[in-house]
């Protein structure tokens, strides 16, 4: 039969008892070696390859240890149908829990609270759904976006014309983000937003973008952007090379310090900011499926989110120039697509979200 | 009595130009201020550079006839982009040797494109579409390593730069009318280009006079896929980085440009001028709409529109009663 | 049935440059059979097309019983009783027999599906009148792709006479029909004949036009000519009028010395038993200077025979150009060779219609030109050859499809006039060309063969081949069944060489 | 009995090749994922697999017809964001089911402009309706800017849970389209389908309404995307406008998977649905074989390639024989 249990009263370390027919997955309480299902419906993007890597590498530790198994990865480029079927193959599988990054605010409920169901543990990473049952592990992208917006509003000393430039409307991440920027603009009545665009969430249409405002706006003070689309900008910047270089908001991808240093070189008093959007919220999200899968309990009181189930990830690292030189370090030996990143170690996810 | 005519890449231009002062009237248009209208045109234009060379290819598809078309463009501009990227790391020297792998590995991608489709007689649709998913595949394959590399000071200098800080128009607008003029050679004073033609109306008449028409369609899908390679050295050029989803954007709109342009979907006739043309209307509406502050909704329902009324312009076929 | 009339007054049809009716008339009535007699492309299936609604005419008038009526569509046609049997057939060839028969009007039951069961019955009734001429694989659930063509023919009768029409077009009906299927259809016609339908019979037939007709109709170059009853009127008289020319050319033979000279002249081409898939070994020697007709009816394989020594079609056999073997593989290695091929379907093989003249006339040349093309000289020969075969065009830039059909063909010669070929295939060159030009291609034709070119000069028009050719060699059903020169190359000889009564001079 | 030749037997039986295809993929799926005809299992992947398949249908009767209709995914966006926003989460069924009929009612609006520009302005099907996938897209978007909204879970439920007799409800749906697609291809309009698609001209002399019947296609190829729209709606439960943007090239790599050329006039509509279900099932075979991640893009691809050029090779290897 069906699982019964009403998933509010899920405890994920102790799933409900189900029938033993061979095509359901084996949810017993059961000891270690577990298996953990990655969900990912695009693969288009640095920010993904960097996750799915990282993913592979924290999970060799656990393995080594006995703790997992090898990961089971979907990831393909796919629509929600797509993605729908990948998790159904995850748990036609048999995994133990689940780390999945959506590609739809809604479109997974029902598929991912059959896997709750299931007593699988079902883990939302970088983008928070609101699904009872499914916990959340992710950096607050309102805060995230507070925290630039915020440098070039001080930056402009309160006053000026400035464009932005958000991801894909409509993405619960982009949203999130902009009711953050729109938040501190509200502060600065005489900073005013000449124009507002999408740059797709990346390079090329965020310099295209960008080209386009420059040429409309000539005499432009700042923008705001975020993530790829900042290199992008700040390439158009460079090539249109006004008498002043509008203050703006950069991103933390190594490519983009680099670009930083460079413009140095010309511009000394050249300032900008980045704010890491880590891809290694996954492996941390992963390592706290390891340890719900080995019954530690969580600190509920350490979560937040419309469900309580939110486990927020501190922003790793913010790069100004006063820091730019470690920034620059860390970038040494990475590909340029590197996204400046932090992994929650194994004893800080323990200390920052379980009971001891 | 002579109907009065209007070629279809000057229809395009017109439409252009008409667009563009019509823009300076918006709000957030250039107005009266003359130096920012011709910043603002030099800016479209140096943004339909990428668009144009990237539809090259696509125009000479098309001109081949038999619903020639070529779906794997996009991916191919990112696989070359990737490789310029990986290949130069930085290095002055090592651009020449990057343009060469594009150029090559575009063109080995368009010659299977050419087989299937020339020995397998796979529609040109399918082919060309299932080789996008098949590049994709390799660029991830490449790519999941987080590439490493670097495009070289003289590709951003001599691509995405001006010509010199007093001669204000960008390097990439020379090159494409370098372009323009060598694409103008091959299509119509070159014998592959009259080839081309001739299989694109009428491939019995062609073989019959000499083409050898297998040898012309394994070359111009070969040739495209070459373009598209170019494309991609050109993107990274400009952009300086590379990332996966770089070319597809790129993909329906060098399309469009084509048809806008006034190249006969159905094949032999048309000119890469034409193409030129659409790619700067397309840029231009895009922008304008930018400009315009219209929500992503009305962009797209106004591109379609305006595609709609071009081809109901010259796009018509010949009915069945005659 | 009551009785049916339709005439067709001054029809004027265009298609584009081409004028393919002048002033087209045709009366029919229930009861008879009229023969709508003419050379090719004089507009006998633009005249049948006119008559079902297939094409818009651009003047003159259509009387049904004596009303005007204007057909909007092949629909309004039929409604009124019309059924063709189109030359170029109208089936589709994915479906099958019956599907193909009853497309429009498949018996349906109750539910609004279609009764296979009841069409698959009415087609063997329909096949049943050609029993025992076809194979017996052919059946209701035939595919039509796998017919063969006199099968595909009369599956195109069947359509058509499935539909009870009081007025049947037959368009060239009989053209790939062998002589059983041929007695068949003559039956059949009689009998429908009887039961008052009212019968248009297209065919280049003499023998079969005056076993079946009751009255004729000619039409000569887009213009009806004659009208009367076949009684009244000779076979011989009948070709003339067909054929007769505006006297604007007068064939001059080749005086006798010139033709001993001719005699004398290297040989230039040896074909030994060329066969393909229609012709079943071929012996041919050509000698340069000379111009060698080919005769006989349509389809006999004289295309493919042209099509053979260019390369475009495979086949077996010796060819020997200048002694040396050759076998081409493609039109390319012929050309090199200095062949040249004028294909018989100026719209489908030899014209790029959306292009222009220019480029028409170089496609064959290009490579000489270099690169980049120089485009100045390319004109200055390209204009050189147009004065030279007074092409009547708006410029060179102008597409082909601007151009009236004489002038469109003189392009397609012209392009290989630009290449000075040792050897001319011509297939069928002159059909559809007006009288003025002709005559200038016969002259064309003169001083190539006097420069020393060899010239193989397919055409379905006799006067052309007897006035014009050193010797003519007439090919029945894939093979040469006479070789007429000198004396015996008359018109008579070559008439009755074509029907296949080989009583011509076997010189 | 030459006449019983493999031209014949893919013309009688399109589905033919396909059908192979599928119990092939059936069988390495099942290898690799013994559970895979469980009734849990079977269910989820149809659910999954219907909005292609109806998809397909439509695509399908296009392609009969000599078309194609790139501007599916448009419609099937159209509908789910009518469905999302007019709804919505706490909507009643009685809301839901008043709302598919609008649907229903957009699709075929959709459909007939398409068709009105194809059959009656003479437009070129694949360009025509790459541009009305922008109308489609922009006005979806215009109903549902943002990610969002959506229809009761509980009436999702039905969809994704019921299984009459054990079976999946997608089987009983493609029962009723294929049964519906039955007696469609067995009444006039049926033949009228494969006559225009054969052979316009000959069609057209025969007084088939050829016009007419082009036109229907793109109606038939919109109310399918409607239904489509529906099914992938109740699936997701929410509302995107873009949802049905990546399933337009799925829908016709499936239908020529499936054995109806591009050139029309030969084929079905049951070897589109198997096509549909193949590339699903390929889907799975990658998902289960434990291909390395970095690969599985490309190892798909490939896959689909080879399937396309199947039948050419094929062809190359008889006519080679011959
Ligand atoms: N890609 C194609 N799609 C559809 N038909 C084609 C295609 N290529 C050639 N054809 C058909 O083949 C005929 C001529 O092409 P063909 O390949 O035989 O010539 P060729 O390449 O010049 O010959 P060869 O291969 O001997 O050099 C034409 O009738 C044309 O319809
Ligand atoms: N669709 C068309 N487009 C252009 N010209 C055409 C078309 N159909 C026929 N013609 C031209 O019209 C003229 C008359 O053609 P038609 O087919 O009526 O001749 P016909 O008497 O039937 O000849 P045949 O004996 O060869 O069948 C010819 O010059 C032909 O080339
Ligand atoms: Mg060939
Ligand atoms: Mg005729």
């Amino acid at each position: 039969g069906t699982p019964a249990t009403p998933t509010t009263a899920v405890q994920p370390t102790q799933p409900p008892q189900t029938g033993q027919q061979p095509t359901q997955p084996p949810v017993e309480s059961k000891g270690p070696p577990f298996t953990i299902g990655i969900s990912n419906p695009f693969i288009s993007s640095e920010y993904r390859t960097q996750m799915i890597a990282e993913l592979i590498e924290v999970n060799k530790e656990y393995m080594a240890k006995g703790l997992t198994t090898e990961l089971v990865i979907e990831s393909a480029d796919t629509d929600v149908a797509g993605q729908i079927q990948q998790l159904q193959n995850l748990m036609a599988k048999g995994v133990d829990a689940i780390l999945v990054n959506p590609s739809d605010v809604n479109g997974l409920n029902a598929t991912l609270q059959e896997a709750v169901n299931k007593g699988i543990i079902v883990i939302s990473v970088d983008q928070e759904l609101n699904v009872p049952g499914v916990y959340n592990v992710g950096i607050d992208q309102k805060e995230w976006a507070k925290t630039s917006a915020k440098w070039l509003a001080e930056k402009l000393g309160g006053k000026g014309n400035i464009v932005l430039i958000e991801g894909f409307p409509g993405h619960p991440a982009n949203v999130a983000r902009m009711e953050g920027v729109d938040e501190v603009l509200a502060q600065y009545p005489d900073i005013k937003v000449l124009a507002k665009d999408t740059g797709k969430w990346d390079e090329a249409t965020g310099q295209q973008v960008m080209s386009n405002f420059l040429a409309a706006y000539p005499n432009l003070d700042g923008y705001w952007t975020q993530d790829g689309m900042a290199i992008g900008a700040l390439q158009a910047v460079i090539a249109a090379n006004p008498a002043k270089f509008p203050a703006l908001v950069g991103e933390g991808r190594c490519q983009f310090l680099k670009l930083w240093e460079q413009v140095l070189k010309d511009r000394p008093d050249f300032e900008t900011i980045a704010v890491a959007n880590p891809p290694g919220v996954s492996p941390t999200g992963l390592r706290i499926a390891v340890n719900m899968l080995l019954g530690k309990q969580v600190d509920k009181s350490k979560l937040g989110g419309a469900n309580g189930l939110s486990f927020v990830i501190p922003v790793p690292i913010i790069i100004t120039k006063d820091n730019l030189q470690q920034g620059l370090d860390i970038c040494k030996d990475k590909p340029d697509a590197y996204l400046l990143d932090g992994i929650m170690t194994d004893q800080e996810v323990l200390d920052a979200f379980f009971l001891k | 009595m002579r109907k009065f005519s209007i070629s279809p890449p000057v229809a395009a231009i017109l439409l252009a130009i008409v667009l563009f002062l019509l823009s300076g009237f918006l709000p957030n248009g250039y107005g009266s201020d003359i130096n920012v209208a011709i910043a603002q045109a030099t800016n479209i234009v140096r943004l339909a550079v990428f668009l144009g060379v990237i539809a090259a290819g696509q125009t000479l598809v098309i001109i081949s006839g038999f619903e020639g078309i070529d779906l794997s463009a996009g991916s191919v501009v990112t696989l070359t982009a990737i490789l310029t990227y990986v290949t130069v790391k930085g290095e002055d020297d090592k651009v020449l040797l990057a343009l060469l792998i594009s150029l090559v590995v575009g063109a080995l991608i368009g010659f299977v494109n050419g087989l299937g489709i020339t020995f397998l007689k796979i529609s040109p649709f399918v082919m060309t579409l299932g080789m996008s998913g098949v590049v994709t595949g390799l660029i991830i394959i490449i790519n999941h390593g987080n590439v490493s590399g670097k495009v070289a000071p003289i590709m951003t200098r001599l691509i995405a730069r001006p010509l010199s800080p007093d001669i204000p128009i960008p390097n990439a607008i020379i090159i494409w009318i370098i372009f323009g003029f060598l694409m103008w050679l091959l299509l119509e004073r070159s014998t592959f280009g009259k080839h081309l033609f001739a299989i694109g109306v009428n491939r019995v008449t062609a073989k019959l006079s000499g083409v050898n028409v297998t040898a012309t369609n394994l070359a111009v899908y070969t040739l495209a896929g070459a373009l598209a390679g170019f494309g991609g050295f050109l993107v990274v050029g400009n952009t300086g980085v590379v990332f996966i989803a770089l070319g597809q954007p790129f993909l329906f709109p060098s399309i469009a440009a084509v048809a806008v342009g006034g190249t006969l979907l159905s094949g032999g006739k048309g000119s890469y001028w034409g193409t030129m043309a659409g790619a700067i209307v397309l840029t231009l509406i895009t922008s304008l709409l930018t400009t315009m502050q219209m929500p992503d909704s009305v962009r797209r329902m106004v591109l379609g529109a305006t595609l709609l009324v071009m081809i109901s312009i010259y796009g018509r076929q010949r009915g069945f009663r005659q | 049935m009551s009785g049916v009339s339709l005439s067709a007054r001054n029809i004027v049809k265009r298609y584009g440059g081409v004028v393919a009716l002048s002033d087209g008339n045709l009366d029919v009535h229930s009861g008879e059979v009229v023969a709508l007699i003419g050379a090719n492309g004089s507009g006998k299936s633009t005249m049948s097309k006119v008559i079902n609604g297939v094409v818009v005419l651009d003047g003159g008038q259509l009387l049904l019983d004596g009303k005007p009526v204007r057909f909007s569509s092949p629909q309004a046609a039929r409604k009124m009783g019309i059924a063709t049997v189109f030359q170029e057939l109208s089936l589709v060839s994915k479906m099958t027999v019956a599907d193909n028969i009853w497309l429009t009007r498949e018996p349906l039951k109750p539910n609004g599906m279609v009764d296979r069961k009841a069409m698959r019955e009415k087609t063997e009734a329909l096949l049943d009148l050609f029993s025992g001429t076809f194979k017996a694989d052919l059946k209701p659930d035939t595919l039509v792709s796998a017919l063969h063509p006199d099968e595909k023919q009369i599956v195109e009768i069947l359509k058509a006479v499935s539909l009870n029409p009081r007025i049947l077009i037959l368009d060239e009906a009989t053209a790939s029909l062998d002589s059983r299927q041929v007695e068949r259809l003559f039956e059949l016609v009689k009998r429908w004949k009887e039961e008052g339908k009212a019968i248009v019979f297209v065919s280049h037939r003499m023998e079969e036009i005056f076993r079946i007709a009751d009255r004729y109709s000619v039409l000569r170059n887009g213009k009806t000519v004659g009208e009367g009853h076949i009684k009244d009127i000779t076979e011989k008289e009948l070709i003339q009028l067909m054929t007769e020319k505006e006297k604007v050319f007068q064939f001059k033979k080749a005086s006798v010395e010139e033709e001993s000279s001719g005699l004398q002249q290297p040989v230039y081409l040896e074909i030994e038993n060329l066969t393909t898939e229609t012709l079943r070994g071929i012996d041919i020697t050509v000698k340069q200077g000379e111009l060698l007709g080919i005769g006989g009816l349509q389809g006999q394989g004289q295309r493919d025979l042209l099509l053979a020594l260019f390369g475009d079609i495979p086949y077996q056999g010796t060819v020997r150009i200048k002694g040396e073997v050759v076998k081409f593989k493609h039109p390319r290695q012929a050309m090199k060779k200095k062949l040249a091929l004028v294909p018989g379907d100026r719209a489908k093989e030899g014209l790029l219609y959306i292009r222009s003249i220019l480029e028409n006339f170089l496609l064959p040349s290009w490579q000489k030109y270099g690169f980049p093309l120089k485009m100045k000289h390319a004109r200055r020969d390209a204009l050189a050859v147009s004065e030279r075969l007074s092409l009547v065009m708006s410029g060179l830039m102008a597409p082909v499809s601007s151009l009236s059909g004489g002038n469109a063909q003189k392009v397609v010669i012209g392009k290989w006039l630009l290449r000075d070929p040792d050897c001319y295939l011509l297939d069928d060159p002159t059909k559809g060309v007006d009288v003025h030009t002709k005559a200038e291609f016969y002259t064309l034709l003169t001083e190539l063969s006097q420069q020393g070119k060899s010239i193989l000069f397919y055409s379905s028009d006799d006067d052309e081949l007897v006035g014009l050719c050193d010797r003519v060699i007439v090919l029945h059903d894939g093979k040469i069944c006479a070789e007429l020169k000198g004396a015996s190359l008359t018109k008579e000889n070559l008439i009755a060489a074509s029907m296949g009564v080989s009583n011509g001079g076997e010189a | 009995m030459k006449r019983f030749s493999w031209d014949e037997m893919m013309n009688r039986y399109p589905a033919f090749f396909a059908i192979i295809l599928l119990v092939v993929a059936l069988t390495i799926n099942f290898i690799l994922q013994p559970n895979m005809f469980a009734r849990d299992t079977l269910n989820s992947n149809m659910r999954v697999f219907l909005p292609i398949i109806l998809l397909s249908v439509g695509q399908a009767i296009v392609i009969l017809g000599g078309g194609i209709d790139i501007s599916v995914g448009g419609i099937v966006s159209i509908v789910n964001t009518i469905l999302a926003t007019q709804v919505g989460l706490n909507g009643s069924p009685e809301k839901m089911w008043t709302f598919v009929f609008v649907s229903i009612g957009a699709g075929i609006l959709a459909g007939a402009i398409n068709g009105f520009f194809i059959a009656f302005l003479r437009l070129q099907p694949i360009i025509t309706t790459y541009a009305t996938s922008f109308l489609y897209v922009g006005f979806a978007l215009f109903i549902l800017p943002n990610p969002g909204g959506g229809i009761p879970a509980e009436i999702a439920n039905v969809y994704r849970n019921t299984t009459p007799l054990g079976l999946p409800l997608a089987f009983y749906v493609i029962g009723v389209v294929l049964l519906v697609w039955m007696y469609i291809r067995s009444t006039r309009y049926g033949n009228y389908l494969y006559a225009v698609g054969g052979n316009a001209e000959a069609a057209y002399e025969t007084a088939v309404p050829v016009t007419w019947v082009l036109f229907s296609t793109y109606v038939a190829s919109g109310f399918m995307s409607a239904l489509a729209g529906i099914a992938i709606t109740m699936l997701s439960g929410s509302g995107n406008a873009e949802i049905g943007v990546p399933m337009t090239l799925t829908s016709i790599t499936a239908v020529v998977i499936g054995g109806t050329a591009l050139s029309g006039g030969v084929g079905g509509v049951a070897g589109p649905v198997v096509g549909a279900i193949t590339l699903g099932i390929i889907q799975n075979i990658i998902s289960f074989s434990r291909i390395d991640t970095w690969w599985e893009t490309f190892v798909k691809a490939s896959i689909i390639v080879v399937a396309l050029a199947a039948p050419g090779i094929i062809n190359l290897l008889r006519r080679k024989k011959v």
